[in-house]
């Protein structure tokens, strides 16, 4: 069923017409939409947009998933990916060995998500946010223990959660996020990674 | 290079052009820093209140992609092309990944290539929304504006939920495409498509048939078929003029060959023909999305990559697709590693498709290197811009706007 | 796809018929048939695809062969109004000196190559006689002079090394 | 404390409402017309807003929606580095913009708000045609301000103001001198009084209504009709040049044309006070009846804001065409039917 030309004219309507239908259709429409307002704006740092995972957001290591093959590295586009030499005690052979590890640079980085579909262990992971704020470039540069921890989500610590679902009627309606019922385990692991960066179990890696 | 731009008596500087005016006109410059236009300029030679010269002077943005594509790996011009205009990023990249895939004689299964349709319909939407909304700010009619960027929240939802990203998708790769479409995303779909019907209606009540903004299209820049023809315009610019040409219709790519739908074309050529040729293209993409989501949700969720990658990959990407892996997304198709490193068999291709904008054509040349030898990108906004120069003259300036605005003009796009 | 097959050898024949000893090569190139023409006879070449029902340009296209010293113009032309012609696209290319380029222009015949001549004028420096209004296009003057799309003319990207020093990346945390 | 008192009455009767001071400064003069743009300016966002998916200002006082949203921008403007451009002629680009507003106000001297003998402005005979006469003025000073400008599109925008003002300011003059064929007097407050049994002008006469409606819909040059500005093709047309408060002036100088304008249809056409009957007193005599004139102007006002989210903005010369060719026929039919009415005497 390939597609077909359909041949069409401008609407034609005469002069009289034109003016009196037009004007009257322009001004229903606008008292229509006065009365009753279909908004769909976001009171952004009041509201925000809670995103659905799968989201190409800020982009987290899981160090004991690496094993150190570079693809991340080799495909960003952006050269925001670099692998860093660390001494690291290998469990497996119970030494002590350098190992690489990508680090990010967020002043490059273009949030393509190549890096984590790349990646053959599924060692690094999209978290479903993006809006973070950084004082200065420098610390857009992450080191190897920042890239490990999922980022502060600071818009979620003052704002309401926001779903925009779809509607037929008036496209997109704002309506107040709810929590899943599955219950989704939050990470109490921050504070426990400060003290021990190395010893980050790859179970933990349950969240939303 | 300088020395060959200007002639005869006239004082030249390194970097400026003059040119002498002929008598009682004047030159009025319009942009480059411009409400509306993006970054361009157009310079117009005015005698009174009649444009008799039009000379677009562009390049403000413009970025060398075609060298930068020659010193980047294949998969890597994929993100950086998405640039030229992010908000009809599938559509885009789209005849880059075919002529790739021409060259590494693979095909996209079947699932992928209603996916990229999918896709390309829903950046259709998007980038005609776009337009419309640039051109009611032109015409000073600020609600069109806020409509149609509002209504195109609603198809870079949809884009998000299915890719991940709300414009830089970077969607398609050579054999396949990135992910597969959530599971309410067909019923959202549906939603959307009924409630864009209902909106277009709208458009056309309070912009299109408002007899203040019929009377500033209606018979303002008309282009004839032939004029069109010869000046080469692309897209609903060249089917509002009576031309029977679109690449979905005269070399079907991915789907387009499988689903029913119409192609309209108008016969008046006039900047109202314009806008009403992108009303109804929004209307025939909406149907596309309807028939694609109808197909995707009957068939089985496999095949979405390169068959044989799909049989050698490894289980913790078949994990990874169904959703095994909590931390990570549901229905993400792994990249292999080798596409970091790829090598193109040497050889030529050249690929078209039908963008937002019009036909956006790309040559690929390859020696066998990691990188490609030559990209020559063309995009629509390119073949459209000379429009101005043949089609705005004998014009008064007010009509610039409404011009302007009709050909759905996108300096980024262009410049590259 | 056997008909279109044998549809393509049809177009190639059809071009012959039209172009006869013009032709130096014809080669069927993924997606467009590529028609190699010497430089003198590029205008009359150009004319008769014209008057065959080829209405306009979708690409202008410079290669820069840097071992060959050669550039190898391409002229990607198809049809609006033929729809029979309008599926096939045709490589009208000619090869130049690298030394001294310049060819004749064809924006006369085909206005829809104008601006594209105009790029390709810019971004590698080759004159095309007869253009009507050969200017720069895109760039500024001091960037046009130095011929960005050259082979010859190498772009300065950071280092494409993928690791970086542990000791460097400490003390300056940055690349 | 008599001489309290005395000052007292003074300050009241012969300086805030004496009526030269009152209607120009105060009701329905400077301050009311500041208060005026407030609310316009404030409702043509949210009206706007309304329309377009949108919440509009908000942000300053969320509580009341923003409507204090004016004063922030004003201070914006009064806080502005004004910048003159050394190619302008000075004195004429400076002192312009400030001319225009007085003139612009200046109607209001001779319109007037009340039955009340004692406070007329001036003596009301001729009164419409005074104020009609007084409107024509400020334009001038648009056309002044952009060739002092010396800017290409300062003087295409001024031309194009020179041509709008010409045929529109046209119309709406013969629209309201309609209405004094009708009454065969030039005097407001008969105008008034005949309205009184409320067969307001707007109803016997809808056609002139109508004209001048839009007449000064186009003159005034507000958002979506604003042609000698239009941002599309020409920077801000007459305005180009202009930065931080002189700019701030410019923009209050076309809500205060309209202000103006708005309280004459309501005067001519809309009953002015009516169906309130003035008596002797301040309050009652003449606070009251301008409040009622004020409140009817600002509804016809948010009438003409609301259009800005329904229309667009036409093209010099189509604009030009409709004032010449359909409006001028149509006053002149607004003349015959108003001529028609008084001479069957349905007045």
């Amino acid at each position: 069923m390939p597609a077909k030309v359909a041949l069409k004219r401008n609407p034609k309507k005469n002069p009289l017409g034109r003016v009196f239908s037009g004007n009257i259709g322009a001004l229903a429409v606008g008292l229509k939409y006065f009365f009753d307002p279909n908004r769909i704006t976001l009171l952004y740092p009041h509201e925000y947009i809670k995103l659905r995972q799968g989201y190409r957001g800020y982009i987290i290591l899981i160090q004991e998933k690496c094993i150190s093959c570079s693809s991340c590295a080799r495909i960003c586009p952006a050269r925001a990916m670099k692998m860093l030499s660390v001494k690291v005690f290998d469990k497996r052979l119970k030494k002590e060995m350098v190992k690489k590890f990508p680090v990010i640079n967020y002043n490059r980085c273009i949030f393509c998500g190549y890096c984590v579909d790349v990646c053959p262990t599924e060692a690094l992971y999209h978290v479903p946010y993006h809006d973070l704020v950084y004082m200065n470039m420098q610390d857009m540069i992450l080191s190897l223990e920042d890239f490990q921890k999922e980022p502060e989500d600071v818009t979620a610590k003052e704002g309401l959660p926001i779903k925009y679902i779809f509607d037929e009627k008036k496209g997109l309606v704002k309506v107040k996020y709810e929590e899943e019922k599955k219950e989704v385990v939050q990470p109490q692991q921050s504070q426990q990674q400060k003290e021990n960066p190395q010893s980050k179990q790859v179970d933990k890696g349950g969240v939303s | 290079m300088a020395s060959n731009i200007s002639s005869g008596s006239v004082p030249h500087l390194p970097g400026m052009e003059v040119t002498e005016l002929s008598k009682n006109t004047y030159e009025v410059y319009i942009g480059p820093a411009h409400p509306g236009s993006g970054h361009m300029r157009i310079i117009v030679e005015v005698d009174g209140d009649v444009m008799v010269r039009v000379d677009p002077d562009i390049g403000f943005v413009h970025r060398t992609m075609e060298k930068l594509a020659e010193g980047r790996d294949w998969i890597k011009n994929i993100p950086l092309f998405e640039r030229m205009a992010i908000l009809d990023a599938c559509n885009i990249t789209l005849p880059y990944v075919e002529a790739v895939e021409r060259l590494l004689g693979t095909e996209p299964p079947d699932r992928a290539r209603y996916l990229r349709t999918l896709l390309c319909e829903i950046n259709r939407i998007a980038s005609h929304l776009y337009g419309m909304g640039i051109f009611g700010v032109f015409l000073g009619h600020s609600t069109l504006y806020m409509w149609a960027f509002g209504d195109r929240e609603v198809f870079i939802d949809l884009a998000e939920q299915m890719t991940g990203a709300r414009l830089t998708h970077s969607y398609p790769v050579f054999g396949g495409v990135r992910r597969d479409i959530p599971d309410d995303f067909p019923e959202n779909a549906r939603k959307a498509t009924k409630y864009m019907r209902n909106r277009l209606n709208e458009y056309a009540k309070i912009f299109l048939n408002n007899p203040n903004i019929r009377s500033r299209l209606e018979n303002v820049g008309i282009m004839s078929k032939n004029l069109a023809t010869e000046l080469g315009i692309v897209g609903p610019n060249l089917r509002a003029s009576g031309v029977r040409y679109d690449v979905r219709l005269n070399e079907p790519y991915e789907a387009y060959g499988d689903v029913e739908f119409e192609i309209p074309v108008f016969e008046e050529g006039d900047s109202l023909a314009r806008a009403w040729a992108r009303v109804e293209e929004i209307r025939q993409s909406l149907n596309i999305i309807e028939q694609a989501v109808d197909w995707l949700e009957k068939h089985p969720r496999e095949n979405f990559m390169h068959e044989k990658f799909w049989k050698t990959a490894p289980k913790l990407y078949k994990d990874v697709f169904s959703g095994q892996i909590d931390y990570a997304g549901k229905y993400r198709v792994k990249l292999m590693p080798l596409f970091a490193s790829l090598k193109v068999p040497p050889g030529k291709a050249f690929a078209r498709v039908e963008a937002g904008r019009g036909e956006m054509v790309y040559y690929v040349e390859s020696d066998g290197e990691d990188v490609p030898y030559r990209v020559r990108v063309v995009s629509p906004s390119f073949r459209n811009v000379i429009a101005f120069k043949y089609l705005m003259p004998g014009h008064r300036l007010m009509d610039l706007p409404a011009i302007y605005g009709s050909f759905d003009y996108f300096p980024p796009e262009w410049d590259r | 796809m056997v008909g279109g097959e044998k549809k393509l050898i049809s177009i190639q024949d059809s071009l012959k018929n039209v172009l006869k000893d013009n032709i130096i090569s014809i080669e069927q190139a993924k997606g467009y048939i590529d028609v190699l023409v010497p430089t003198d006879k590029l205008v009359d070449s150009a004319k008769k695809l014209k008057e065959f029902g080829f209405d306009h340009v979708k690409s202008v296209t410079a290669v820069d062969y840097i071992a060959k010293k050669q550039f190898k113009i391409t002229y990607h032309i198809s049809s609006y109004l033929n729809e029979e012609l309008s599926k096939y696209i045709i490589g009208l290319s000619t090869i130049i000196n690298r030394d001294d380029p310049h060819l004749p222009s064809l924006s006369k015949i085909w206005v829809s190559a104008e601006f594209q001549e105009r790029e390709v004028y810019e971004f590698f420096g080759i004159i095309f006689d007869d253009h009507p209004d050969l200017r720069l296009l895109l760039l500024t003057p001091v960037v046009a002079a130095l011929k960005p799309l050259r082979k010859d003319f190498v772009v300065k990207e950071e280092s494409d090394n993928i690791e970086v020093d542990y000791a460097a990346y400490n003390a300056t945390k940055w690349w | 404390m008599n001489v309290w008192y005395l000052i007292y009455r003074v300050i009241i009767d012969d300086i805030i409402f004496y009526p030269p001071i009152y209607q120009f400064l105060i009701i329905p003069g400077l301050i009311a017309a500041l208060i005026v743009a407030l609310i316009i300016i404030w409702f043509e966002r949210k009206a706007a807003a309304f329309v377009q998916m949108r919440y509009g200002p908000r942000e300053i006082a969320p509580k009341i929606g923003g409507a204090i949203q004016l004063v922030a921008d004003l201070t914006r403007y009064a806080l502005q580095e004004i910048i003159i451009p050394e190619t302008v002629d000075v004195l004429p680009y400076l002192l312009s913009p400030i001319i225009m507003i007085i003139l612009a106000l200046l109607p209001l001297e001779a319109v007037p708000i009340t039955s009340i003998r004692t406070y007329y402005p001036i003596p009301p005979d001729y009164s419409l045609l005074i104020a009609v006469a007084l409107s024509t003025l400020s334009p001038l000073f648009i056309i002044i301000m952009s060739w002092a400008s010396n800017n290409k599109f300062a003087v295409v925008g001024g031309v194009r103001e020179s041509f709008i003002i010409t045929a529109y300011e046209l119309i709406a003059v013969l629209g309201f001198l309609s209405v004094a064929a009708m009454t065969q007097s030039f005097n407001l407050v008969q105008i008034v009084n005949l309205q009184m049994s409320g067969k307001w002008f707007g109803l016997l006469n809808p056609i002139a209504l109508l004209v001048v409606f839009i007449a000064v819909l186009m003159s005034t040059s507000g958002f979506p009709f604003e042609i000698p500005d239009s941002e599309s093709e020409l920077v801000a047309g007459p305005y180009t040049e202009y930065t931080g408060l002189l700019y701030g002036l410019n923009m209050g100088g076309a809500y205060i044309k309209r202000w103006v304008f708005s309280i004459l249809i309501t005067i001519v056409f809309l009953g002015g006070w009516a169906p309130y009957r003035p008596t002797p007193g301040i309050i009652t005599g003449y606070f009251i009846p301008s409040l009622i004139i004020s409140i009817k102007a600002l509804i016809v006002m948010a009438i003409m804001s609301f259009l800005r989210s329904v229309y667009g903005r036409y093209r010099v010369d189509q604009a030009l065409g409709i004032a010449w060719e359909i409006l001028i026929p149509l006053t002149l039919v607004a003349f015959g039917l108003g001529l028609a009415e008084a001479y069957f005497g349905i007045i």
